[in-house]
């Protein structure tokens, strides 16, 4: 069991080099689906390591497996294709240069839990702290240096399951109506940028979000 | 049980709202009556404190409790809720038929939208008061977000969306950094000596309990980053002035009087729970947090030429006294925290009157309110005064008793920036109401009547404010 | 002795009752303006009534201090305050009768608003005198500033007006956050922040009664607020300035706060009358003249206190004896000069004194009263300021005549500066009334003169009388009311040191009756020349125009030309204060010269203050860029700092050296960590 | 040395009758510096005799104070007569800060004369006056250096002790104090009585006037008063200077009393010495000397100080 949730670990670590390079819109919604299916399955592995079978654990995972994995990339392809943008993001960073920065960030993130053996040791297996904390830093990296607003959503998706992933690597269970909670909202949040982007476009003809700086002091 | 009631409560007047959608007169009306039933709720608790009729259990741990403090935050919110909604009532039609202002193509959002995420909004705040489980904090926070950013797009214009986008954006990235910092927190406990249940906070804060210092200030940094943005602490605050300035005067209102709020209580909470050896960390961490908004915010009133982002920087600067006197003097920050959020109520529905009269923001255009809206143009400058702190307000009691407790140092660049603050808005505060009306505002004359009407909810909010200020005097002398 | 307490209660409670009554009945009735006038001018008139019975039994220590409470603040009326509250009783009953007149003309419709912000002033005053403890002396301080301001920004409609009120605004507001300071630091338990306390406590105080550099918004205010307010402001609210130092100051050693007070008022009397000078405003001249004044008193309390330190008993009773009184004598006359000055603005419709002139022949009275008034503030005999500047100068020279050499060149110092003050100011006085009243109109006033308005005399005569009648019980109010007022000071030790009033009161005696010399021979040669010219054919014929064709009303001095070489001398007029058109061609046009005197205070402190934090406003606003990347950024490194202060201060403090942290990560430089 | 208030009202008496001879002395002897025979010494007299006699014009822009003006500074200095210890007799009149009161009197009537000035409306009469109160603020330090030197050197605050102590110590320092601050009071005089130096009473150009100019428009009575009451300055303020010069032992009454009449008669002849050998100085020039008398006088009150030791 440790080594396909190495596997999974793995595949995670990789998916971020992808979404760093990913130059089609299209494409960076594929991976982040990608991204989604691989936490559900993240979090069965561990259930299994561990052995904490019970209905509400299977329920929590199968919703989010949806959710993450299908609904919300569905949503995110459905406003792109209705507000018509263009395929290609125009980076404020190459992605060459962008590819190496995540590179740099993953590497930091490694050395980081190698100096705190403590925390590794309780984690269900030494992946999960630097695969998490790579995940949000690469989230972080989208948000600030991508210039189209639903590359921002797409960041933020991506941000959040890096957050996910510490939480159900480390597994700490906060009950059902919590972990309901959390999915409820990303999906409301997604739900309601997708709506704030077709405003946008519809009202400034681009979503640009480099350009929107005029509420500036 | 009660809990319940006041979360629910409010989505059942919102779930109303569609069905009454013809109807614009019994829409409205939905608002002081959901306002006046929380009222009541609350009044049912007061009358028998006995019983804890708050507590809500879920498979053995309590979801919904009610402690002193969230008590106190629940009447604050409800009270001010009330006010916002009566104000709210009257305000909704007069926009509606004065606000030529926006061009003409723009739309601004279906009335009954309006009122059911205004409700939804008060629920949430409700639940984020009343959780007592960490990660339904979280969600409640998360959710007031999500409810809150639809109504800034109330006038659907351009800079309401990039306001609404940067609010939402922003928001989210805080709070998903405080998601983080509650894991960090709940694994400090996992591999602590003796690990809490589970995340609630009677659990957390059992007195067998203990954390991992350093994951435990890990986890209290990215919650106080997480809160902190909600709050509009500095170095996260860049969303609050235009969500704030952009959103229309009720929100806004509730925005600064009762959202701050309860992000406050959630650092509050965090803080709480901090072990002794960690505790003089996390009080430098927001003090330097507080001094740093209260510095950023002085420096950003002086310039200001929008008299609603004034405003907001002004709810900068009291979030950031909230922190300081969360550090050093707790007596204190219940009065400053009902103080400011009164008296910041009624700055915020003034400023809606003097946008719907003069239809313009800018402080340079809006000259000569004491001949064109004098009622106005009094209450206006009453609520400079009180919230600058001019002794009859209660937030010179407080402010007085924070600086008496700070280190003379900090005490002093405290002043000085507080006068600053008092400099910069009293600019432009004289520069509105005195002076002679501008050539062109005499044919805006029936909106300006239509303003004078408005009145009354500011009119006894200052009512209150000069009241509780006497009371916080006779308050100061016994304490000093 | 309970009956008196009682009374006092009773007293007390009915003042405020009616000030505050009044007021709010007359802003209610602001729709019927003749109403709201007669309302709120009985209520203020009534009001300083019951408040002197109340005060001058305090002050003349007929009735012992009382200390009671009141809507459950602690109130208390002693000899100082009672000393203290007399000018702004006074002064508010004067100024509520010459209101009536003086807004009958521009001010008429709004007399609600008048009257009930004139009400509360009067009112914050009266507490602040009584406040016992620092809450409610905060309390009054700032309500007090903020009434005045309201009525400073009674005529809002001109741009001056908004700006002088703005100012006006932001030193009342600075005067009491420097007070919270003091406060605070005072309350602070180790020693070392004494000496800080004072400096704010000095600063605090010294912002209401005019410090030199502290003065920038008296020159402001006076000339904007209306005739009535700005003499309650000029006479009695600046004396609330020394009140607050002599009752509320933290205790310090008399040789300092001697020293402190010798050079503020030193300098500020001189800077004040040398800037009254280059005035052109008639208020203006008056306000730097209050400045002046204030100087002196401070000048005779700094006096004092050396004499104190130096236990020299003459020296000290003079000097501090002679502050109050001075402040005393300044409140009457500065109060009728400035509801004289209203009287002016009222029939000719402006201030500028260059454009007046002539006007004795349309206000006999006023003309003779501002004369009388002008010469007595400048400390010529028969007036009464000169009794309290004979006994500063009584005690700079016992100074002289003490062994200590450096008290000894301090002392001939202030006297000598006294003495310059006092011809500069009548000069500066001269200047005034030639200008304004004598000599010939220098532009022909398009509406007829209207008689003198009958109201408004009545005041100024009443303040007159009581300016007279002072010199007359100079002598009793030295030796019985002036000895306990200054017990209650803490600052002179409260009755440690005998503070007995024989010094002064020989002096005090001969000067009131050579005063009655002056003005017994004054009769005399009256009478004289009377009849000598009785049988005399008397005829009127143009001035000595040195046979000049067409001499016309503008070939007059006027007052600016009249202190132009003074001015220039003190080199206040010149280099960009003058701007001149120069004369062109053979048959010159039109030629002027513009001179206006900037307040140096103004240039030097104030303005490259104000700037400098408008660059540093500017700087910051970079952070509100707009661009929401940077917002995020700002958020990141903002987080990564806070971790990195997180680590590094929970690392033990025994550290291995090489701290096992990533080297990468610097200490972020404003996260040091400060333990609290 | 034993009071004797008689030879104190003679001098008095003496200072009321010959006042107006001063002015007559001085023209004699500017007229003999220069060979002519000059006007009469009783010439003074006879012009106050004509002017009481004669009618009286008034200007019409004035309205009231060119009236009492006059009466007021003959007042103030009859009054600032009777503090003067004559013939180093202590004046019954004096009390302690009496050298105020006399200060300040001579600042009443010359704040009459500016007003009266003023009130005829006339540019020449304010040059006059604009130009008098200059220099008299500027001259009001330098003399109340002097009263610190004389009160310092008394050690008493009465203007009649102070001119008629004894040397406080014959040691050479003190006596070239004493001689510096005279020399001061005589500046000082000069400034104020408007001789040579500083202001021509003798001149026709109005523009070059100042205590002249102030009482162009006075005639018949006032212009009496006035001249009289220069005189009475006049002899007052040479008076001053004799009495700082005489020390008070030095001999008995009567000799005393003779002695200050010839001084003052003597200064009369050396300010007509002094006006028929001296231009006037540039007007610029006026504050700086002023200044520059002030800080001698405050340098002879040092020497005083370092030469008695300290004082007691």
């Amino acid at each position: 069991m440790n080594d396909l949730l190495s596997l999974l670990l793995g595949a995670l670590l990789v998916l971020n080099l992808l979404l760093a390079s990913a130059s089609r819109l299209r494409h960076c919604i594929k991976l982040v689906a990608i991204q989604g299916v691989l936490l559900g399955l993240l979090s069965l592995a561990c259930a299994q390591s561990s052995g904490g079978h019970n209905w509400q654990f299977l329920l929590v995972m199968i919703l989010s497996l949806l959710i993450k994995g299908g609904l919300l990339p569905y949503l995110l392809l459905y406003t792109m294709r209705r507000i018509s943008v263009r395929r290609e993001l125009e980076p404020v960073v190459g992605y060459s240069l962008s590819l190496v920065i995540i590179l740099a960030l993953t590497g930091g993130a490694f050395w980081l839990s190698s100096i705190t053996p403590t925390a590794v040791a309780h984690g269900a297996s030494p992946l999960v702290l630097p695969a998490a904390l790579s995940t949000i830093s690469t989230g972080l990296f989208l948000m600030v240096t991508r210039r189209k607003a639903i590359t921002q959503v797409i960041g933020f998706l991506v941000f959040e399951n890096g957050i996910s992933i510490f939480g159900t690597g480390m597994m700490i269970h906060n009950g059902l109506l919590v972990e309901l909670g959390l999915l409820l909202d990303i999906f409301a949040l997604v739900f309601i940028m997708g709506l704030a982007v077709f405003n946008i476009n519809r009202s400034f003809q681009h979503i640009d979000t480099h350009s929107l700086n005029a509420l500036g002091d | 049980m009660l809990a319940l009631l006041m979360v629910l409560l409010p989505l059942l007047f919102a779930a109303a709202a569609p069905i009454l959608r013809k109807r614009p007169l019994a829409l409205y009306s939905l608002l002081p009556v959901a306002g006046l039933s929380l009222c009541l709720v609350l009044a049912a608790d007061l009358f028998c404190p006995e019983r804890d009729l708050f507590s809500l259990y879920l498979g053995g741990t309590p979801i919904l409790a009610a402690d002193a403090i969230s008590r106190f935050f629940l009447q604050l919110t409800a009270g001010l809720f009330l006010a916002v909604s009566v104000h709210a009532f009257f305000w909704l039609p007069a926009t509606r038929e004065h606000s030529s202002h926006r061009v003409p193509g723009t739309r601004t959002m279906h009335r009954y939208l309006f009122v059911l995420f205004l409700l939804a909004f008060v629920s949430m705040m409700n639940l984020s008061i009343l959780s007592a489980h960490f990660g339904l904090l979280w969600v409640a926070v998360e959710a007031t977000t999500l409810a809150s950013a639809p109504l800034i797009l109330y006038h659907c214009s351009e800079g309401s969306l990039e306001a609404m986008w940067k609010y939402l954006l922003l928001c989210s990235i805080g709070i998903g950094l405080a998601l983080f910092g509650i894991l960090l927190l709940a694994f400090a406990g996992k591999i602590s000596s003796c690990p809490p249940a589970s995340l609630g906070f009677a659990d957390l804060s059992a007195p067998g309990v203990s954390f991992h210092p350093v994951w435990f200030k890990i986890g209290f940094v990215f919650c106080l980053a997480g809160f902190g943005t909600k709050m509009g602490l500095v170095p996260f605050h860049s969303w609050l002035p235009d969500a704030h300035s952009e959103a229309p005067a009720p929100v806004s209102a509730l925005l600064s009087g009762a959202l701050l709020n309860c992000c406050l209580l959630a650092v509050m909470r965090t803080l709480r729970l901090a072990p002794a050896e960690v505790l003089p960390f996390c009080r430098t961490m927001l003090t330097i947090l507080g001094l740093l908004s209260v510095l950023v915010a002085a420096f950003l009133i002086i310039r200001q030429k929008d008299f609603k982002r004034m405003l907001a920087y002004s709810s900068i600067e009291h979030l950031g006294l909230c922190a300081l006197l969360l550090c050093y003097c707790q007596t204190a920050l219940t009065t400053h925290v009902i103080a400011h959020s009164v008296s910041k109520m009624m700055l915020f529905l003034l400023a809606g009157n003097i946008l719907l009269a003069y239809d313009t923001r800018s402080i340079s255009k809006v000259t000569g309110m004491f001949s064109t809206l004098p009622r106005t143009a009094c209450l206006w400058l009453i609520g400079l005064f009180a919230i600058c702190g001019t002794p009859p307000s209660p937030l010179f009691v407080t402010e007085y008793l924070l600086v008496t407790s700070l280190p003379p140092l900090l005490a002093i660049l405290l002043l000085v920036l507080l006068f600053i603050v008092f400099a910069g808005m009293a600019t432009a505060c004289l520069s509105m109401t005195m002076g002679t009306p501008a050539p062109g505002s005499h044919e805006r004359q029936a909106a300006q009547a239509a303003a004078e009407q408005l009145t009354i909810v500011p009119g006894a909010a200052a009512l209150g404010i000069l009241i509780l200020g006497y009371i916080t005097t006779l308050w100061m002398k016994q304490l000093l | 002795m309970l009956l008196s307490a009682l009374s006092c209660f009773i007293l007390f409670a009915a003042v405020l009752f009616l000030l505050f009554f009044g007021a709010v009945w007359s802003w209610f009735s602001r729709r019927r303006p003749e109403r709201a006038k007669w309302l709120g001018a009985l209520s203020a008139m009534l009001g300083c009534c019951a408040g002197t019975v109340l005060a001058l039994p305090a002050a003349a220590q007929w009735v012992p201090a009382q200390h009671f409470a009141f809507l459950g603040l602690h109130w208390q009326i002693d000899a100082l305050a009672g000393f203290f509250m007399l000018p702004v009783l006074l002064l508010g009953l004067a100024a509520a009768g010459h209101s009536l007149g003086y807004l009958q003309g521009h001010g008429g419709q709004r007399q609600g608003t008048y009257w009930f912000f004139f009400n509360l002033t009067l009112l914050a005053m009266l507490l602040v005198c009584a406040a016992a403890t620092y809450i409610e002396l905060l309390l009054a301080w700032e309500l007090m500033g903020v009434m005045s301001f309201a009525l400073v920004a009674f005529s809002f409609q001109e741009q001056e007006t908004r700006h002088a009120a703005w100012v006006y605004l932001l030193a009342c507001h600075a005067g009491a956050v420097f007070l919270i300071l003091m406060f605070v630091l005072a309350g602070n338990p180790n020693p070392g922040y004494a000496g800080t306390a004072v400096a704010c406590g000095l600063l605090g105080f010294g912002l209401k009664a005019g410090f030199p550099i502290l003065h920038v918004w008296l020159p402001e205010a006076h000339p904007a607020a209306p005739a009535p307010v700005s003499a309650i402001m000029s006479a009695a609210m600046l004396n609330l300035g020394i009140y607050g130092i002599l009752r509320f100051l933290p205790p310090v050693s008399p040789g300092l706060l001697g020293w402190l007070l010798l050079g503020l008022g030193l300098s500020g009397a001189l800077l004040g009358i040398v800037l009254a000078l280059a005035q052109v405003n008639l208020k203006r001249l008056l306000a730097y003249s209050s400045i002046e004044n204030m100087g002196i008193a401070f000048l005779g309390l700094g006096l004092g206190f050396l004499g104190l330190s130096q236990q020299n008993a003459a020296m000290a009773v003079c000097g501090l004896g002679g502050g109050l009184l001075h402040l005393w004598n300044h409140a009457l006359l500065k109060g009728t000069l400035f509801l004289l000055a209203g009287a002016v603005f009222k029939s000719t419709g402006t201030l500028i004194i260059d454009k007046m002139g002539g006007l004795g022949k349309d206000l006999p009275v006023s003309k003779n009263l501002f004369i009388a008034n002008a010469a007595a503030l400048s400390g010529l005999p028969p007036g009464n300021a000169f009794l309290s500047e004979i006994m500063i100068y009584l005690a700079a020279f016992q100074g002289v005549l003490s062994g200590n050499h450096v008290i000894l060149a301090a002392a001939i110092i202030a006297a000598v500066g006294l003495a310059l003050s006092g011809g500069l100011a009548a000069a500066a006085f001269c200047k005034a009334s030639a200008a304004v009243f004598l000599g010939a109109a220098r532009n022909p006033r398009n509406h007829e003169p209207h008689p003198e308005c009958r109201l408004m005399l009545g005041p100024e005569l009443f303040l007159s009388l009581l300016a007279l009648a002072s010199v007359i019980f100079a002598p009793w109010l030295w030796e019985n009311i002036l000895p306990g007022v200054l017990q209650q000071s803490p600052l002179i030790g409260g009755g440690s040191w005998p503070l007995s009033a024989e010094h002064g009161s020989q002096t005090l005696s001969a000067v009131r009756n050579f005063s009655f010399a002056i003005i017994a021979l004054i009769a005399v040669l009256g009478f004289l020349r009377h009849r000598q010219l009785r049988r005399k054919v008397l005829d009127t014929g143009c001035t000595w125009d040195c046979g000049y064709a067409l001499p016309t009303a503008r070939m007059q001095y006027t007052g600016t030309a009249f202190t132009q070489p003074l001015s220039d001398y003190f080199r206040l007029t010149l280099g960009r204060h003058r701007s001149t058109v120069p004369v062109q061609g053979y048959f010159p046009q039109e030629a002027a010269v513009h001179i206006t005197a900037s307040d140096p205070g103004d240039r030097l402190v104030w303005h490259p203050l104000s700037r400098f934090t408008a660059r540093i406003a500017d700087k910051t606003r970079r952070i509100q860029s707009g661009y929401l990347h940077l917002y995020i950024l700002m958020i990141l490194i903002a987080l990564i700092a806070m971790l990195i202060y997180a680590v590094a201060s929970s690392l033990p403090p025994a550290a291995a050296p090489e701290p096992a942290l990533p080297a990468a990560g610097q200490l972020h430089q404003n996260a040091a960590p400060l333990q609290p | 040395m034993p009071q004797n208030p008689f030879f104190w009202w003679a001098g008095l008496i003496t200072a009321l009758l010959l006042a107006p001879l001063l002015p007559g002395v001085i023209n004699k002897t500017k007229a003999c510096f220069v060979g002519r025979q000059g006007p009469s010494l009783l010439q003074p007299y006879y012009n106050l005799h004509k002017l009481f006699r004669k009618d009286c014009i008034r200007s019409s822009t004035s309205c009231g104070p060119l009236a009492w003006a006059p009466g007021l500074e003959l007042s103030a200095l009859l009054l600032a007569l009777l503090f003067l210890p004559y013939a180093n007799q202590l004046s019954p009149f004096a009390f302690t800060g009496d050298a105020f009161l006399f200060a300040y009197l001579l600042g009443l009537g010359r704040f009459a004369l500016v007003i009266g000035a003023m009130d005829t409306g006339s540019s020449f009469e304010g040059m006059g006056a604009s130009r008098e109160v200059q220099f008299a603020a500027l001259t009001e330090g330098a003399f109340f250096a002097v009263i610190g030197f004389l009160a310092f050197a008394s050690r008493s605050l009465n203007l009649s002790e102070m001119l008629s102590c004894p040397l406080p110590a014959n040691v050479p320092t003190v006596i070239a104090a004493v001689i510096l601050a005279a020399g001061i009071a005589f500046i000082v005089m000069l400034v104020e009585n408007s001789r040579v130096p500083f202001d021509d009473p003798e001149t026709h150009l109005e523009l070059t006037m100042i205590h002249e100019a102030m009482i162009l428009d006075y005639s018949g009575p006032d212009l009496g008063f006035i001249l009289y009451s220069a005189a009475l300055k006049l002899w007052l303020m040479t008076a001053l200077v004799v009495l700082m010069l005489l020390p008070g032992d030095l001999a008995s009454a009567p000799v005393l009393f003779i002695l200050h009449l010839l001084g003052v008669l003597l200064g009369g002849i050396v300010i007509g010495a002094v006006e028929a050998v001296s231009a006037r100085f540039r007007f610029l020039k006026l504050p700086q000397f002023l200044l520059g008398a002030l800080c001698t006088a405050l340098i002879a009150l040092a020497l005083t100080v370092i030469g008695t030791g300290g004082g007691r």
